[in-house]
């Protein structure tokens, strides 16, 4: 009977996990619909590239300095001793993640994170969120950033910076002790993932030529809208898994229940934001902006992640539809302030996650808007420092903005070799 | 010989071609390209922001005729691209002084 | 123990509404590659704005006109009194789908559709399947359709149209009664959309210059075909869900194993189909024509749908190389007729649909051929009649065809304002 | 209890079926993006009609000839008596084969291959793996191998090549009986695969223009590099049901830990295959070749197959590092043989498996590299040979190869009469 | 009438044509074009093999002007299509014949 | 000045260049084309109806020399694309007035 249930919440936990990896899938479609044909190459590479150091940095340390084991505290007494802390529990734990197998016996995996199904599918569900966090910001930073740096930062952000403001929230930081409310991640991953691309995108400057001398504003339409569509579409599945996941256990009437509350509402909001955005660009133009469409799905995806169980389904479309209405304005005034991000990445999870976030006690008596407000501040302010920091010291070392030559003959020639579609003139 | 190069609107091509093989051209070459002129491009939209298109897509005709042949080719031409809207195109007419046809190494009228 | 059932049913019928969902990807990508490059665009945006209403539709109403509950039945004695079944009966039963949450107790969701999963899941999982139908719509439409117009009638048929005749085999409606036997809805849901489709369609007309003065029918070939039958594989993949998940439970062995049979059959018919359209056209033209071997694995699901579990494996092949056929001369029928149907869903949904629903009766002792006969008249005949009348009404307010130069141009260009593959000349 | 086991493992069968039926759209797309334009629709249809032969061709006999009945034991003491056991084991089986329904008694199926879920979806995971063999011949011989025999070759290999050897490790023979450790098929289906595909090419030869008569190799870039991603990504989340499915029960706690080791490793190797062959790219050449990232992530993938759940994370990434540096060495040989391997499916599938297969021992206690290398040679040798045999007769009888004009005018021109992209110049 | 074309940097459209603009010429047609010249090409790789693409893209603009604005349009696209580097392009000039307005069937100077 | 205009078949493209190399040529511009000829084009296929691609893609190749190397580049075309086949191609001669380089300004044969 029990084992039935570890059976069944842990192929649950890898459905979900595999569901979530394929988003991984989709922000590749998106952003390669969504940048220059001369770029299409390199954001490809990025994102393969950025997906795999995530997996290997986040078992490398990343886990366990999210989930820090018993260990840590229990020689610390609270992280007072840092170093005995770091060589007695951080380090084991390392070791630990790095070797997980299923000869190991499950207690010894050195993790502050009871659950009642395997390890592995837990690491394998973690994972691929981090990626995701990842993914945001190779979005951002499309057309400029040269691979190597971005790289680097990958390693950064997926090794330290997003564990360890996962931590607070997820593995028992203060964020979580206080009261913050974040089921899956509008803060913790998305507005993260949005924070660092902003604070990237702060060191590195727009691409040259987006925007004249006389501050007009010049689009560079993506080179392939049924592809953006098609990422969108991959995400807007994807997050199935991301949000109904976010529960971690299903065997049970109210657990299930609660899962497939999440289910139909993540969709509902997804559907909210694709009519938000749409109606609005009719408002605004007159005509109906296929990429807002787009962008709109993922704001309303973004803004249900922080409480995907708590609305009604009408709730759900109503959040998802304000999320599509403010990742349109959103993207304007990024825009009108000259911060550059070629698919919409910062607004899409960034101000639609911080909407998510602020969302929540609205439908879910036990959020409050303070909290809510502190772990939005906190995440984002040390997202977009920490962010900034990193790429300020690489680029000391290694410049990370592609040369004006670079980015006029495309980043798939200087960077990749190989043109994305070298037949279509 | 002449050399007429036509600039026409893309959709009339197939009936400009089907008149000019009626009226016994059996050759030609075309390409695609932008057109600037008269007839205004349009405004596209790209996330929000409204921008202008200045170009229109064109076809261009390029066709070898034997002098005498000359105003046939640019009669039929008018009158089958015409739409009477601005922005239907233009003739350039320009004299060749030889033609080569690669297969038989043939040149002059014979070529064409 | 009945926890666990419960758990697995729901987890089974979310993951099934999941992918389902996907096949809104799969119909995106169809079509996207088989119209032309200045249509794409569009075609993409009526893809995520139907998808998106018919949610939000089927929440407002659409739920509860297709699933009445008893209430409406109890205090009307069988609808004799519409008024009152609808003051007391579905006014308020539409308050608790859109406010379907879960702090709901069970009871109180008000549908006459007891089951041992949760709702959510059953809604959700129900929801898809009207986006399906109407997705079928928009590829029959592409090219011509303007946006606006479209989307109303996208209402029309998810709030009422799509309901109504649901009702009638899946709410408890005369067709189930009567005997009428439509596993997963090769009538219900296929051909209803393409029965709607043929009534847009009517109206509407061709795309100009689709067919010649002199009777000649001029081929628009389409932009991507890689993408189209990426679509067409995504489909496949969907319909494991569309098909599998309309067992409705799975936790006990008979429905297992019928749910498996279900998968086993889908994925046969689909090879059948693909195989039945490329020996039909290696047979007509001495080529291996690509598009119709995209239609034939679709016709071969279609074909499949009405009854999927019943068939031997052998069965499913000749079932879906039926469709297969059927597709090849239903799509070459309906351009002699001039009826213009750029992706051929019509016959792809519908032709292949009624010979689903014809088929039943071989494979399944319990179908007759009459009542599916009368199923097949019914749906299509509703589906045609309250189509064709509702966007007749649509169109006496507000052209629902585009103008010759809008159509010249592309409808990206007059109704998007994105030009889908814009550096691709 | 055992009946909601039996449910849970048939899901998860089915599940995983369903992931691995997904990797024929990757196949389908990595191709597509990797051939030229000129031979895209041809590369579409191939797939399209080879997953659909191979499922009616296992159903007919594949899957019975690779999991023979007890009765043909009985009958032949060992298949002494090739012509009774045909008459007796093997005829009835190929039509309980074709019959499989819901109203068959379990025991009647004629298996030797008991098991504790539903024999359908024991069908429907095994016949999609059968598909998985023969996609991977589709990509070598792109770009000059003509469709009729194409489809002949798949027939035989599908019918009678793949379930012969398929019998050798899963049916009961001979290596399963040795002890050669191969858990999903490194060897038995990706290895087996290549070698197939290396006979076929054997016969048929390089592209014209290929290979320059002063020994140069003409690079014939890919046509659409981000449709390849896409297929490299579908083909990763496949390989979860590819290589997770394979652990066959889930249901108990060992098998759930499983599971999960296998989800986690299968993503930890693609993505180490990703960064073993980018730091080479990188190393070479001095840029980030994406085609090799996109072989890369295959190759880390087959070399996980063989034996994915013996290692430890760490471990996983290592095998996975060292698949995409074989990989790219693989290819680079390859071309200076003069094999022509258009996406290069022969050195991610059959190098990389061998690799895989070999690497076994190193984490597995159970296997020796002795039976491995026995098992290697026999798949590969089998594997070429056979093919090679059967593609030369059809080329007695048949040209395999396009002619001159038909390869210089592309495969669509000449065979599918469907230009893939006809507005794109 | 003289027809003029140029050969040019792709990133360089914009500026020469708001310059043309600028001096009174109204109408031009574009294409993309590959050229070889002195600039070289560059290396791609695929899948581990390096080559080279011996062609860089390049814009043609033809434009037909009346004979007294030729030195205008050759000037101006001198100064703003030039960067100083290689590969910045040629300017040809021909003759042309005579040119027709297929709207109005005008023809010479009025047609341009 | 000379402008040599060749149409080609695309799959001759490289050995026309490297003879052209060969033979001293340093510039020439390149676009891709369809042509009409008395080649004619292929029956294509889709959703079971078939109809005709009346044109062929050819390769357009201009080429500015000077007057003494026009035979020179003639005959190098004509003897490397040729095939022998119907459908070649032809190579069209015309006069220009005047070229300008416009990295340097010169003009005359110096900017060839
Ligand atoms: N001076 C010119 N030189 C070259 N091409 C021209 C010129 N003027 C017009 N064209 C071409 O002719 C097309 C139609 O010209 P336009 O002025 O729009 O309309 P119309 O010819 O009907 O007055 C333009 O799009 C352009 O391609
Ligand atoms: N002889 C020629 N005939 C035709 N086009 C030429 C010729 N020479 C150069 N071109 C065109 O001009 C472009 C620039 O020429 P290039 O020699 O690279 O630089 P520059 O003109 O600055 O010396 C080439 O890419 C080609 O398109
Ligand atoms: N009169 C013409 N004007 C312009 N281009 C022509 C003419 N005749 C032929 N061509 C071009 O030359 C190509 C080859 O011509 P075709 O008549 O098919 O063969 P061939 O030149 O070998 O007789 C055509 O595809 C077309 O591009």
């Amino acid at each position: 009977m029990d084992e039935v249930k570890f059976a069944l919440d842990t192929f649950y936990a890898i459905m979900s996990g595999a569901l979530v990896m394929w988003m991984a899938a989709g922000f590749t479609m998106l952003e390669a619909g969504l940048v220059q044909k001369k770029d299409v190459s390199e954001i490809v590479t990025k994102n393969l590239g950025l997906f795999s150091i995530a997996c290997v940095m986040y078992l490398v340390c990343g886990f366990v300095l999210m989930y820090p084991s018993d260990a840590v505290f229990a020689i610390s007494g609270g992280l007072d001793d840092a170093g005995e802390a770091i060589v007695y529990g951080i380090l084991p734990a390392i070791g630990t993640s790095w070797g997980l197998s299923t000869d190991m016996p499950l207690d010894e995996i050195g993790m502050a994170y009871g659950m009642d199904y395997s390890q592995q599918a837990d690491f394998f569900f973690q994972v691929v969120f981090v990626a995701t966090a990842m993914s945001i910001v190779s979005g951002a930073v499309a057309g400029r950033m040269k691979l190597i740096p971005f790289f680097l930062f990958a390693i950064v952000l997926t090794a330290f910076i997003y564990p360890t403001q996962g931590y607070w929230n997820w593995g028992g930081g203060f964020l979580s002790t206080l009261g913050y409310s974040d089921y899956a991640g509008s803060g913790t991953v998305h507005l993260l993932g949005a924070a660092a691309a902003l604070g990237v995108v702060t060191v590195l400057g727009p691409r040259n030529g987006k925007y004249g001398f006389d501050g007009t504003v010049n689009p560079m339409p993506g080179s392939n809208i049924p592809l953006a569509a098609l990422g969108a579409l991959i995400l807007w599945l994807g997050w199935f898994g991301f949000n109904g996941g976010s529960e971690l256990v299903i065997s049970d009437e109210a657990s299930a229940i609660a899962v497939s509350q999440v289910f139909m509402n993540t969709n509902m909001a997804a559907a909210g934001g694709v009519l938000g955005a749409l109606v609005l660009s009719l408002f605004m133009t007159g005509k109906s902006d296929v990429t807002m469409a787009i962008n709109g799905a993922i704001a309303g995806l973004v803004a249900i992640t922080a409480g995907p169980s708590a609305p009604t389904g009408g709730e759900a479309v109503i959040i998802g539809f304000i999320g599509g209405l403010i990742v349109y304005g959103s993207i304007l005034f990024f825009d009108s302030i000259k911060v550059d991000d070629p698919v919409g990445a910062i607004s899409a999870h960034g101000t639609a996650g911080i909407f998510g976030c602020m969302v929540v006690p609205f439908t879910n008596g036990d959020a409050s808007f303070l909290y809510q407000f502190i772990g939005v501040v906190s995440i984002a302010g040390f997202g977009f420092l920490a962010s900034l920091g990193t790429v300020y010291v690489i680029n000391m070392f290694m410049p990370i903005r592609a040369t004006d030559s670079e980015q006029e003959a495309g980043l798939d020639a200087s960077e990749i070799g190989v043109e994305a579609y070298p037949e279509f003139k | 010989m002449k050399l007429v190069v036509a600039i026409i609107k893309p959709f009339k091509l197939q009936e400009v071609r089907e008149a000019l093989v009626d009226a016994g051209i059996e050759g030609l070459t075309l390409s695609e390209v932008k057109g600037y002129g008269r007839q205004k491009g349009h405004t596209e939209l790209y996330r929000g922001a409204e921008y202008t298109v200045d170009t229109l897509p064109k076809i261009k005709l390029e066709i070898l005729v034997e002098d005498e042949n000359l105003s046939t080719v640019t009669d039929t031409i008018t009158s089958t691209a015409g739409t009477g809207k601005i922005g239907d195109g233009k003739i350039f007419v320009t004299t060749v002084d030889d033609v080569i046809r690669i297969r038989t190494g043939e040149t002059g009228n014979e070529a064409i």
